[in-house]
């Protein structure tokens, strides 16, 4: 008889090698924190509820909580029907400037969304144009329009979220089998009713699984909500955390961090639950490309609105960024005395620190979201075309990290990294560590969804030929999904760039970042200019990054 | 009155010209097959019919509406031309169950869920799938999801109704049941059924009239038996059936024999003058080793009912067919008369 | 502080290396980089500054704590406060400087646990352009006017400890009672995360004053001074006192450390109270601990102070933290 | 030695017995045609074969190695088995063109790119596609998908091909061609090969032999003659071939009558004692309307050389098919007899 054999010792290794980082990475600061939470410190063991009774006894947790779910759940469904309309549009009509639409919602994606708090305030603030505008115009009561409240942090929250729906779904969409959207066209069901029956959830994988990203993200960020829920008291969870870090009650604010985890586990057991049994395989040996519907009378309205809208998410913010930049002071009337390169001068002029952080933060982005992104599509292939046991709860646990807060996180890495043997807190290795687990949630995410829609008989095919499993992903699902790796990638690297918890936490001198610089720049009372001088900055780099990573996906692609 | 009308009918993909002026006239109500070989153009008329693609040059019309036009560029979407297709490739969408899938279209008319029951439940019946409801595509075999892909094209009852080679994953026994089933329903409602099929068995038997193409023109429409005993191009005879064609002799020996034989069996109403002649294979007759003229078999193969020789006279290899009880062995010399002319080819 | 150097450099001799000191400080950043400098000008590179906002610095150091190994040699900035919890938790090592009698009196306080080196004052932050002359608050109680309704602006205390701080001054100048934040909530004061963002909120002109430490308000009129730009923002110095929020710096306790690295923190507090390092803090707005040493420009000279018993903020942060969110989300 | 061997192999997907228990011997160099109902299992059975499922009990083995144990939980992974299939669906890469969904077997084999491409020029003429190397599958007809996927499952010369209706979807001629090569392939290269396959004509002409699945089981294997002329259970009588099945009859006079009919004619060689008879079609003559016994004609329809007849007689209908010079009109009565019973159902 013969015993069973091992194969693919190659494949087995790499996927250990994943794991082996996911565990440094991600799983053990994890332990560390939930340890932490339940009043397991260094210095004795006793396991105790204690933070936990102190923080759901809170009234105020609660009514956070409630607030929490709100937010991040309007955001996600906001940000999925915007996306969502706008990535159909773009892929199934023959709406025009197509290019410039695509280039203002990613411009809109990697404006910061302190600064985009700060521009809708602007506008919509007590003192903002349109409340201005009323108020001298109609005589309307003083501030009709309020946006400090948590519709406020959903509005920008789903501007500054949608984009990163947008570009999921379009290549998502780019994907769908065609024949499939003619088939119901031939059933009779009209676009739109296409859109809603058969296009879209073909790819409800890729819409819940960014969905689900952008869920979590919205409940661990802290920066719109700060600006825009804080100021009337609207707390979310994360609200309290921050006041419990303050507070420097750390079982307490770790323990509200694993309650905003459970919440997100509860929303993606959901997810899971709801992609069970079903399969959306979009992605198949009969896989026609994509055709456009003509939109007929409609083009020009059409895009006429979605240009407008996208002047307001997009065109504004960016403007008032970039032109605040050069000027004195922000919001001074633009006139050549009020322009200045003081504010870039300030941030080229400490010593050289701030070319250091950028050189840092480049450094650092690209290093953490090649990792992540690698790690990334193993933890997705793992969880999508393996059997092993628990593989659903490995994939929930690489993307912990972006359902807390930063500086959660950075305080999971001090514990976890402070001790010896294991001491890496104090070396720059650290804040890679740590970018790595802050990116692997948006390079998971991004091909998670995706692999799903791709018939598993093409990589049977491929096996069949004489590719090894991994060899079969490598030439066949990998490609496909080349665009999405792509997207986390750009995602990842942009998180990298302007980070501030992390980076403030974990640093080491000569290892200062763009957060660094930016959060010293901020509490040093440098004014909205220069913040928004580091903006443009960051947002030059990534449209530079953009560019070549494009390129290289291309060339991968010949 | 025309059910349907195609006019002229021309479509390039790139530099390949898939369908080339083509036109025919679909009566109402009847079963029109649509045969040609392997990427001739069949499935892209019928998406073309379905409004799935546009049109290079010429129009379609149904029931006297316009539904497309190249010149006029009028264009009426799929969803609005009430014309079913089962597709090639099935398209099914995995992310419904059998029942969501034949469901569909009901749902897009806004049928109760009641009914929807119904309508379906009879369907699955006609289609054998009873019970199979609430599978998912990926879980059902070839055979099941081209049966699910049929049962949708037929749930909404489409005056005109596109079968794109529908029945090919399925055994004979179920594929003459579909047909069957497919007939009937048929003249119940009185639909107009366009049926491309690789099976010419499936193409006569169903069919009211063949239409055979080939390389993107449409080279004959006729009555099946038109069509096969009077083939008009070389092509058609070739096409349909198994053909020994049997060309005016110049100095090849074979030919000329055969051509002198052949001519003798002419059917009435084939074109004088021809310059080729067709000869079925069941219309050669061996006879056991005596006769004017023999030939020797040089190979066999068994199809149950039928038996398939191939005989060499002089340099010449025809095709024989006979009954499955005569019985000749390889390298037996047998006597051969050619019993008819199928037709003359008008080429 | 074992902490391992991550630039240390091979070539850098043993001794040197084991004095350097780790900096944990919070502060102006050119203001830090002139005081590392004037530092080093004759010691050669002996410190490694951390620059970090107040907040995180409580945050980093005490997990670090929390993990049993605090890797700051010294730490400074934010609020007596924090030392004081630092100091019950054993963590600070006590040092008193010989500058240390220099210092005025009520800077004289910490034990030689801290050491305070700098002040800031809670006042009213106002943009000129809004406010006219005759309306400027000079009084804390002003702000209780139903006329600042929706024109005010504070940071959180749950965010900010310098909030905390102010909170606890508000509330003791008003005899322990909360009703001075009451009549905040009332005006529909605008809570921000940090102070800066207060200040921010006035320079855009979205509240009109704000309830802000005072040298974040002069560094941002020095700025567009430095521009050439008239600014917007300015400061009325309240009649009842400005609240005097110290800033301490302290030696982490380590029973490991070298003595020469002990030796260069020792020295670095005394440099920090020297009055080359007040006069370069001056500079960026603080107020001196040293008499010998002016007022900032733009600091009245006969400016009231009140001052806090940091010794109960820090025993009743809690309470003061939960009465002020109490206060801030009832609807 | 054996070239494959299925050993007990059962699959089961949820409720779902998709294989029941199947054991087949497969030697060297043969050609098995498997047939069967649609969702009989032969689909699974190939995949099984492949390595692409686990089966739930039974071996499988290729040349004494042992590919697949449920026991012991050995399993090959499917790219160390040197078997090659083509998919139902073909499952080609839609980001690959022609060339290189042909070529990627021989780059994991690592040819260089110049005998990439020889090899694949050559299978593209096998297939008939030359030309097309640079269109990718969207591109294609559904008859030239399939083509790819053949040449791409012939570019390994696997010793062991599985081939699942892959044929279907091509017109008789190309089909006819296709079955030519494969078979020329398979002698040259000494190949086995197995074939599902819903064209009877097909399997019997192109294997060996023929194995007949229902509901997941093994019915019958045998050769092509030997199935069709001796079947062994009613199923394979019905399934193969077309056939008027008798039943021993109790009081049903029609029966009675045929069976006593039928019983004079029997083959040698089929069991005695059956309490079932078969009766081909073609097997039943008919003979223009005389005769001791006479039904009447109330269905025909047209298959070219031949023509298939409904014949009423009592309360039955009798399926006769004859060739096509022999024309009834409906409603005519013909004599018939039965001329002989192909086989005795053992059941
Ligand atoms: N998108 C396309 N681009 C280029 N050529 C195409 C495209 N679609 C189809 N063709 C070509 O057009 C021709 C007609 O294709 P069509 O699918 O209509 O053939 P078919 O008659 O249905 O063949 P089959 O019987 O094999 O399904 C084929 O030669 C095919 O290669
Ligand atoms: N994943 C699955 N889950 C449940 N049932 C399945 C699944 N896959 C196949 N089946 C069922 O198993 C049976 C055998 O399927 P298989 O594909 O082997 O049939 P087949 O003989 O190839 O049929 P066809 O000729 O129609 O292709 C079918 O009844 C099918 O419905
Ligand atoms: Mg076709
Ligand atoms: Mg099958």
């Amino acid at each position: 008889m013969q015993e069973p054999r091992n194969y693919y010792y190659l494949l087995r290794l790499v996927a250990l090698a994943a794991v082996a980082v996911l565990l440094a990475t991600i799983i053990y600061p994890l332990v560390v924190l939930i340890l932490y939470s339940l009043g397991m410190s260094f210095n004795g063991i006793s396991i105790s509820g204690l933070a936990y009774q102190q923080t759901l006894t809170d009234v105020k947790t609660i009514s956070s909580i409630y607030n929490t779910f709100y937010v991040a759940g309007g955001v996600s469904v906001l940000a999925i029907i915007l996306g969502g309309g706008l990535a159909w549009m773009l892929t199934r009509t023959d709406l025009p400037w197509k290019g410039l639409i695509r280039w203002l919602v990613f411009l809109a994606f990697i404006i910061p969304s302190y600064i985009m708090a700060v521009s809708w305030i602007e506008l919509l603030g007590r003192n903002g144009y349109v409340n201005r505008w009323l108020y001298n115009t109609w005589h309307w009561l003083e501030q009709p329009i309020d946006i400090y409240n948590l519709e406020g942090i959903i509005l920008v929250m789903t501007i500054h979220m949608f984009p990163l729906v947008f570009l999921t779904l379009c290549s998502a969409l780019r994907m769908n089998d065609m024949s499939l959207e003619k088939a119901a066209r031939l059933s009779g069901a009209g676009p739109l009713k296409t859109m809603l029956t058969v296009s879209l959830p073909l790819i409800l994988p890729s819409i819940l699984s960014i969905g689900l990203l952008v869920f979590q993200h919205t409940m661990a960020c802290f920066g719109v909500a700060a600006v825009i829920g804080l100021p009337t008291g609207n707390y979310i969870l994360t609200t309290r955390i921050y006041s419990a870090l303050n507070q420097l009650d750390l079982p307490v604010a770790t323990a509200s961090s694993i309650v905003l985890l459970l919440c997100s586990g509860v929303v993606f057991l959901a997810y899971n639950w709801s992609l069970r049994k079903k399969k959306y395989i979009n992605v198949s040996s009969h896989s026609q490309p994509p055709e456009v519907h003509s939109l007929g009378k409609w083009r020009i309205p059409v895009v006429i609105i979605v240009l407008a809208t996208l002047s307001v998410t997009t065109v504004v913010p960016l403007g008032t960024i970039v032109i605040s930049s050069f000027l004195k002071q922000w919001g001074m009337d633009l006139n050549m005395a009020s322009l200045t390169l003081e504010n870039y001068r300030a941030i080229f002029a400490n010593d050289g620190l701030g070319l250091r952080a950028i050189r840092n933060s480049i450094i650092f982005g690209i290093a953490a979201a090649s990792v992540a992104s690698i790690i990334g599509v193993i933890v997705a292939w793992i969880a999508n075309r393996t059997s092993v046991k628990g593989r659903k709860l490995m994939e929930f646990t690489a993307t912990w990290p972006v359902a807390v807060p930063g500086t959660v996180l950075a305080v999971a890495a001090i514990l976890a990294w402070i001790n010896p043997p294991l001491k890496l807190y104090g070396t720059p290795w650290i804040l890679v560590i740590t970018y790595i687990a802050a990116c692997l949630p948006f390079a998971v995410r991004s091909v998670s969804g995706p692999l799903q829609g791709i018939d598993l008989s093409l990589e049977h095919s491929a096996r069949i030929a004489g590719a090894s499993p991994g060899r079969a992903f490598w030439d066949i699902s990998l490609p496909v999904i080349t665009p999405n790796i792509r997207n986390g990638w750009i995602m990842s690297f942009l998180l990298v760039l302007r980070e501030i918890p992390i980076s403030i936490l974990l640093y080491t001198t000569g290892f200062e970042t763009i957060g660094v610089l930016l959060f010293n720049m901020r509490s040093d009372t440098g004014g909205l200019e220069t913040v928004s001088a580091i903006a443009v900055i960051v947002i030059v780099i990534t449209l530079i990054g953009n560019l070549l990573i494009e390129k290289v996906g291309k060339s991968r692609m010949e | 009155m025309l059910q349907a009308q195609l006019c002229n009918i021309s479509k390039r993909f790139g530099t390949v010209e898939a369908v080339r002026n083509v036109s025919i006239d679909i009566f109402p109500g009847e079963i029109l097959a649509i045969v040609g070989p392997s990427g001739c153009g069949k499935t892209t008329l019928l998406q073309i019919m379905a409004g799935l693609e546009k049109l290079d040059t010429g129009s379609f019309s149904v029931a006297g509406r316009l539904l497309s036009v190249a010149e006029t560029g009028v264009f009426v979407p799929p969803e609005k031309r009430g014309i079913a297709m089962v597709f090639q490739n099935y398209a099914l969408w995995p992310h419904y169950d059998v029942f969501g899938n034949i469901a569909y279209p009901l749902r897009m008319k806004r049928y109760s869920r009641k009914e929807q029951k119904k309508v379906v439940g009879g369907l699955l019946e006609v289609v054998r799938l009873q019970g199979l409801e609430s599978r998912y595509p990926h879980e059902l075999s070839g055979g099941e999801q081209q049966r699910v892909a049929l049962a949708r094209a037929l749930a909404l009852n489409p005056p005109l109704l596109l079968l794109d080679e529908s029945l090919s994953n399925l055994d004979a026994n179920l594929r003459k049941e579909m047909q069957e089933e497919i007939k009937r329903i048929q003249r119940e409602l009185d639909l107009t059924i366009i049926h491309v099929t690789h099976d010419q068995q499936e193409a006569m038997c169903i069919s009211d009239r063949i239409a055979i193409m080939n390389q993107g023109r449409l080279v004959q429409v006729g009555a099946a038996e038109e069509v096969y005993r009077f083939p008009r191009t070389e092509f058609a005879a070739s096409f349909i059936g198994s053909s020994n064609l049997i060309r005016q002799p110049k100095d090849n020996p074979a030919e000329m024999n055969l051509w002198e034989m052949a001519s003798q069996r002419m059917v009435a109403g084939g074109p004088e003058g021809a310059k080729i002649l067709a000869v079925r294979s069941e219309d050669i007759k061996l006879n056991g080793g005596t006769g004017p003229v023999t030939g020797q078999i040089v190979g066999r193969s068994y199809h149950g009912s039928v038996i398939d020789y191939q005989l060499r006279f002089k340099d010449r290899v025809l095709k024989v067919q006979t009954t499955a009880d005569k019985r000749y062995d390889p390298g037996q010399e047998v006597g051969f008369t050619i019993e008819r002319v199928t037709s003359v080819c008008a080429d | 502080g074992g902490q391992e150097n991550a630039e240390g450099g091979d070539s850098q001799p043993e001794q040197a290396e084991q004095g350097k000191a780790n900096l944990y400080i919070s502060g102006p950043e050119p203001m830090l980089l002139e005081l590392e400098k004037g530092f080093e000008k004759e010691r050669g590179d002996v410190v490694d500054v951390l620059h970090m906002g107040c907040g995180p610095l409580a945050q980093k150091v005490h997990t670090e704590a929390e993990a049993g190994d605090v890797a700051a040699d010294i730490i400074w900035g934010a609020e007596p406060s924090l030392y004081i919890q630092l100091q019950q938790e054993g963590l600070l090592e006590q040092y008193t400087s010989p500058e240390a009698a220099n210092l005025k009196e009520e800077c004289q306080i910490g034990d030689g646990y801290y050491t305070v080196c700098s002040s800031r004052y809670g006042v009213i932050a106002y943009n000129q352009d809004k406010v006219a002359k005759q309306e400027i608050p000079n009084s804390w109680n002003d702000l209780q006017e139903g006329y600042w309704k929706k024109r005010l602006a504070m940071a959180d205390a749950g965010q900010s400890a310098t909030a905390l701080a102010l909170t606890a001054g508000l509330t003791t100048m008003n005899d322990g009672k909360w009703d001075y934040i009451k009549g905040l909530k009332a005006n529909e004061v605008m809570l921000t995360q940090q102070n800066n963002q207060a200040v921010e909120r006035v320079a855009t002109g979205e509240v009109d004053v704000a309830i802000v430490p005072h040298d974040g308000v002069l560094r941002g009129i020095k700025k567009d001074k430095k521009v050439g730009v008239k600014s917007k923002l300015a400061i009325a110095w309240p009649a009842e006192g400005s609240i005097s929020i110290q800033r301490p710096i302290a030696i982490i306790a380590d029973e490991k450390r070298s003595d020469a690295n002990l030796q260069t923190c020792q020295q670095f507090i005394d440099f920090v109270i020297s009055p080359e390092a007040q006069t370069i803090m001056n500079k960026y707005g603080f107020i001196s601990v040293r008499d010998d040493v002016e007022m900032p420009a733009g600091v009245p000279k006969d400016i009231k102070s009140i001052n806090l018993d940091w010794g109960k903020i820090a025993a009743d942060a809690d309470q003061i933290r939960s009465n002020f969110e109490n206060i801030m989300l009832a609807k």
